[in-house]
């Protein structure tokens, strides 16, 4: 096995590193991937987007972001796919200090909500206020980008800001040193399919073997972290001392691994999204998410489970 | 003849959008640039027709809010210059501050903003404030330290009193500097206003850019930036005209 | 003429402080003017005759001595003083009837009247049918007779002048000679004049100091005692003759050329 | 005796860098604001101490990549700025392209520049210059505008060829109008490198800016903040020293 | 002396278009000068000397007429000519003797040779001890002394002198005057001198060009048939005197003073 000559495999993330990336530096750790034949290198992120757009040109092999980001970008030409969804649940939420007594939906009405305009959220965002019977001008929007929601609300011009449970909740948390409370989209049954792996159209033909070899790794990796998200947050600072704080980490990578399975999918290993779903999203997209109807094409255009070990 | 008719004022900006999308188009051909990287012209003319009722309201909001900060960057970065300009003690105290400030990226500390002066107009115009005026105080210093001595003996002969002197001799003669350096600011202001814009607005062409980012349109994005540019061009060419009619006697007008 | 000591010097010396060093400019002067008396200063190029103007206008300091304007120490540029600068010093953003007003508006004088006397003065001086036009559209004489207009518009009682009539042909300069004259004996100005021209000084001084070469000192101070008002035929008369040898042979007694 | 205590050369930065924690320290208490907005000085010296190799390393690698930019400004600004100087036709087309890339800003195309020039020091580079460069040009544009008639005649009567012309007349004479577009670029370029790390890089300050942006961590933020900005104060003093050292003769200088 | 015609003017006119219309400076003007002939040029403040010069000098274009040096028109600037202008134009940041040899790398000459030659016109001008000022720190007269330097240095064929004169005292100018004559009779140079000193053009010239006042047209060309080398006592001579005295009766006939 030795004389095997390795694969040389970058993986692209989405962002700097924070919780949810420790999954594949646990898998690394326990060498799923060199076990494969893959000598896997973690990139850092600048946002969906970028990646997206760099895996398209083949400057990484592999993306881990936002699936839908990827479908709008395969909507414009970019050849791209995803090989696996890790999160199936919407990480989307609205989210308030808890001293605001903001535990409800419709403890919303009359509160100012802060945004950043144009991101995925911002985008469902007029759904959730939808299925919850709340008319969008019973509450006050203001825009920013991150920093500038979690500001306004640790500062108090806004009550509410949209963010991931995963991310901004602890963000918010450890910057006031206040609990937080998030509601949920996917609680109001406001789902989209979230983080997941994508690549180049080219490689599943042209190199299947390997995006094989890859899927089985990271899948095992995801069983890992969702058995042991302390193990994987350790992994991860081993390799990066300076990724975070050690607990602040674990809070959220657990948050990570509660969005890897639906309950139609929560028997099946990771990455197995359901097709339903990623249908489900299209819809969304198409319908709120400033996708072109006459793009939208179907769930297989976007997602392969054909790489996924069973 | 070619050159008579390059050079005609009248079809000149039609001749340099022509010749900025031809190159854009070619650009795209010879690198075989994919759309979802930069999408190719006539898209971009395309969506700009579409949004072009939006795109112009909401370029109207960048608009002003670039004019604020420019208009900041006159009211308080010519009355520092001169400070520097005339004394010893303000130059060495002031001046390594504002180069202090100066080196810090604006995008990483925009977001305090909105904490200190909320969503509104104010963050933007301050933004475009902090971009531009360090141009104008360096070139402004420039122009009142380069003032000849002969002629500051003239008005001293005078009796002038130091306000005089520097509205009627050195202000004058700084004019071309300080022109220079408004020229470099006000297309910085406009940039600043953006990202004002950015990290908190509901409004403007910085907001209609992050949508569009969002929305992975980037057909809208590059008309967004299209008309971003043009104000930044408006704008150069209105200081650009200001300069001329206000320093015919330059050498550089002769 | 009142006897009332204007300026005086006593042992005012000059030494410019440059990178490579000192340069002494001027030895220690003695000297007086008196309160309506006309001075004209020669000598050799480079001799300090620039650097002592500068110093009695209070725009220079003076590195030694006692240097006062009646009776007080100058210490900064005087008020009521007219300086014509060696250059014209023209601001090239104003025409030229406004270069010569700028010493009006410095000076808070009523707008019209200071009209006025400009257009008079640019007459004078041949320069009407240029008000309008910028200092670099001027020939070189035609600047330093802006210049000069400049310099009198405020009709001050002093008058200092570096070489005013340096780049005028004769006949505009006897005319500009002429009238100087005519100003300083209506109005009693005291002036202060350096020029090149020995008959030029001789004419039109009641005293004429001689400077030495660099490092400047005073080689002698001559009185001029010819009735005024002077024509310009007076200059073809022998008393005149005999200043002007008078202060020529001082100069070649310095062996700077033989004659 | 205060006056000549604080300008005293030697003393003047320490005195500086305790005025800049004092003016901090009395902002935080007198705005009473939180930590989590902006830290305390003391915090954030302590993270800088705590940091301090790391930060030293990086900064290391975010000067390198001004230092490119900036070159490649110079290199490539100044023969623009003369061709603009020297040609109508160059000037009426070349000119308005300028302007109209300037007014973009930077972070907004930036991520393209990951997928062109990948994740090393090159897209740092390529920002710094785009955001150096214009300063550069407006302003030597301006200073070989205002080259004396009079000394243009003189070279032309030597029968000097235009490069002779440009060398020893007009680039002298337009240098110390050069110079202060090359302070105005070189602080534009630290931010321009930083805002490059923002976008496509594992190392310098700017990777150090966003992780602690991620984490959270305000003080070390700060203290990266503080990290930049000297850089920028130190290339700016450069760049002034230089100047000092090659135009000795200016009215400013005297 | 050859009789060759080295500078022609046939019709030659001068109109500066300025914002406000058109300013005619030069009426057409005939005249010719020969290889080798030292010519002056006198006339009134303003009526075109310079404007004129510069069109020889081919660093202005003339607006009518046809302007020849050796057959050839003038369409640039000349070779083998060396000008003073009016005003010194020095180079602020070159010494004074870098602002001399900037001649010389302009011309690509030998480099020490010329640093030999600068040396020697600088102690001819009387500027030795000043080689490393910079022209802030030179007197006025000091500043125009280096500009001739600067002229000489190449020791071209042609040299046109704006006025070189005007700011030096009397014996420095004769001195100066004495070392032209020199260097032209040893050089035979082809010279065209503007002076608003009659006897200086007198004293130094073929021939002498009198020109009428703005705009200005040639009034008389006068030539001087004065023994060579003219020492300065001949300027007592009664021959002298005759030629200075048409030269200026000229003037004079034109009524712009009474004498
Ligand atoms: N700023 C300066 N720095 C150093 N030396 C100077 C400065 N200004 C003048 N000098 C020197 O002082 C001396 C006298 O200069 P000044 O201009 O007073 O002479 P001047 O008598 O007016 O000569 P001219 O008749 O040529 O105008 C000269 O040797 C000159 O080099
Ligand atoms: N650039 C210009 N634009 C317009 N008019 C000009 C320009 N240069 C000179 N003139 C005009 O041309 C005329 C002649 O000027 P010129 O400098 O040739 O005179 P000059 O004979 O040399 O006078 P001076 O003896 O005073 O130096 C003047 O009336 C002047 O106003
Ligand atoms: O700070 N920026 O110039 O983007
Ligand atoms: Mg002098
Ligand atoms: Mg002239």
């Amino acid at each position: 096995q030795a004389e095997k000559p390795k694969d040389k495999v970058t993986l692209m993330l989405n962002w700097y590193l924070y919780s949810e990336h420790a999954t594949f530096f646990l898998g690394k750790e326990k060498g799923f991937y060199a076990e494969e034949g893959i000598d896997l290198g973690i990139q850092e992120g600048r946002g969906s987007a970028v990646t997206a757009q760099a895996v398209a040109a083949k400057s990484a092999t592999f993306g881990y972001i936002d699936v839908t980001t990827m479908i709008k970008a395969a909507a414009k030409g970019a050849p791209l796919k995803s090989t696996g969804v890790l999160f199936q649940v919407s990480p989307m939420s609205v989210m308030g200090l808890s001293e605001k007594n903001i535990a409800t939906p419709k403890d919303i009405i009359g509160k100012t909500v802060a945004v950043t305009p144009g991101d995925s959220m911002s985008q469902m965002w007029p759904l959730f206020l939808k299925v919850n019977d709340i008319r969008p001008d019973q509450v006050k929007v203001v825009s920013g980008d991150g920093q500038t929601k979690l500001n306004a609300v640790a500062n108090g011009q806004a009550d509410l800001l949209l963010g991931y449970v995963m991310d901004q909740a602890i963000k918010l948390q450890d910057a006031t040193g206040k609990p937080v409370t998030p509601i949920r989209f996917a609680d109001s049954g406001v789902n989209q399919i979230s983080s997941g792996i994508i690549t180049h159209k080219n490689l599943l033909t042209e190199n299947p073997d390997l995006v094989k070899r890859f899927m089985r790794a990271s899948t095992k990796a995801a069983e890992a972290a969702e058995k042991s998200p302390e193990a994987a947050v350790d992994a991860m600072l081993k390799a990066h001392p300076k990724a975070g704080v050690r607990d602040t980490l674990i809070v959220g990578m657990k948050q990570s691994v509660a969005l890897y399975h639906t309950q139609e999918t929560a028997n099946q290993r990771p990455f197995r999204v359901a097709m339903k779903n990623v249908n489900d999203s299209l819809d969304l997209l198409v319908q709120y998410g400033g996708m072109d109807a006459s793009t939208r094409g179907k769930p297989e255009d976007y997602v392969t489970l054909d790489f996924l070990p069973n | 003849m070619l050159r008579k008719l390059l050079l005609c004022p009248a079809l000149r900006p039609f001749l340099l959008i022509l010749l900025l999308l031809a190159l854009w188009d070619l650009v795209i051909r010879l690198f075989e640039i994919p759309a979802y990287l930069i999408p190719p012209p006539w898209e971009v003319v395309k969506q700009f027709v579409a949004e072009w009722p939006r795109l112009l309201s909401e370029s109207w909001k960048t608009t002003l809010a670039t004019l604020g900060g420019f208009g900041l960057t006159i009211v308080i970065g010519i009355p520092i210059a001169m400070l520097i300009a005339y004394s010893r003690l303000v130059e060495s105290y002031v001046y390594p501050l504002l180069v202090f400030s100066q080196s810090i990226p604006k995008v990483a500390i925009a977001p305090l903003f909105v904490v200190w002066f909320g969503f509104g107009i104010l963050p933007k115009v301050i933004s475009a404030f902090l971009l531009g005026f360090f141009p104008v105080v360096v070139s402004t210093v420039m122009g009142f330290k380069s003032v000849e001595p002969d002629m500051l003996d003239l008005a001293r002969s005078m009796g002038a009193s130091r306000l005089q002197t520097f509205f009627k001799i050195s202000l004058p003669q700084a004019l071309p500097a300080i022109f220079s350096g408004l020229k470099v600011s006000v297309t910085l202001a406009v940039v600043g206003a953006v990202v004002g814009e950015f990290v908190g607005a509901n409004s403007g062409i910085g907001y209609v850019l992050q949508v569009a980012n969002g929305n992975f349109d980037l057909p809208l994005m590059f008309a967004a930036l299209v008309v971003l540019s043009s104000i930044g061009v408006i704008l150069f060419v209105a200081v650009d005209l200001i300069e001329r009619s206000m320093i015919p006697w330059h050498a550089s007008q002769r | 003429m009142s006897q009332v000591r204007l300026i005086e010097a006593r042992g005012v010396a000059k030494t410019y402080q440059s990178k490579d060093g000192p340069v002494e400019s001027l030895k220690p002067l003695d000297f007086a003017i008196q309160e309506g008396e006309f001075v004209s200063v020669v000598g050799p190029s480079g001799c300090g005759k620039s650097t002592l103007l500068k110093m009695v206008a209070g725009l220079l300091p003076i590195s030694s001595g006692e240097l006062t304007l009646a009776g007080k120490p100058i210490e900064g540029p005087q008020k009521d003083v007219g300086i014509v600068f060696q250059s014209a010093v023209l601001l090239p953003w104003r025409s030229v009837e406004d270069n010569i007003l700028l010493q009006a508006e410095m000076r808070h004088l009523p707008k019209a009247a200071s009209q006025a006397r400009a257009r008079e003065l640019m007459e004078m001086a041949g320069l009407q049918g240029f008000e309008g036009k910028y200092p670099w559209q001027l020939s070189g004489g035609m600047q330093q007779r802006a210049s000069i207009c400049r310099a009198l518009l405020h009709d001050p009682s002093v008058l200092l002048m570096d070489e005013p009539f340096g780049a005028l042909d004769a006949m505009t300069r006897e005319k500009m000679n002429l009238e100087l004259q005519r100003i300083w004996m209506a109005s009693k100005k005291t002036v202060m004049l350096i020029t090149h021209s020995i008959p030029e000084a001789v004419f039109l001084s009641d005293r004429v100091i001689v400077m030495s070469e660099r490092p400047g000192s005073i080689a002698a101070v001559y009185g001029i005692d010819l009735p005024r008002p002077r024509p310009l035929d007076m200059m073809a008369a022998p008393e005149f003759g005999a200043h002007t040898k008078l202060v020529r042979a001082h100069f070649f007694s310095q062996g700077i050329l033989d004659h």
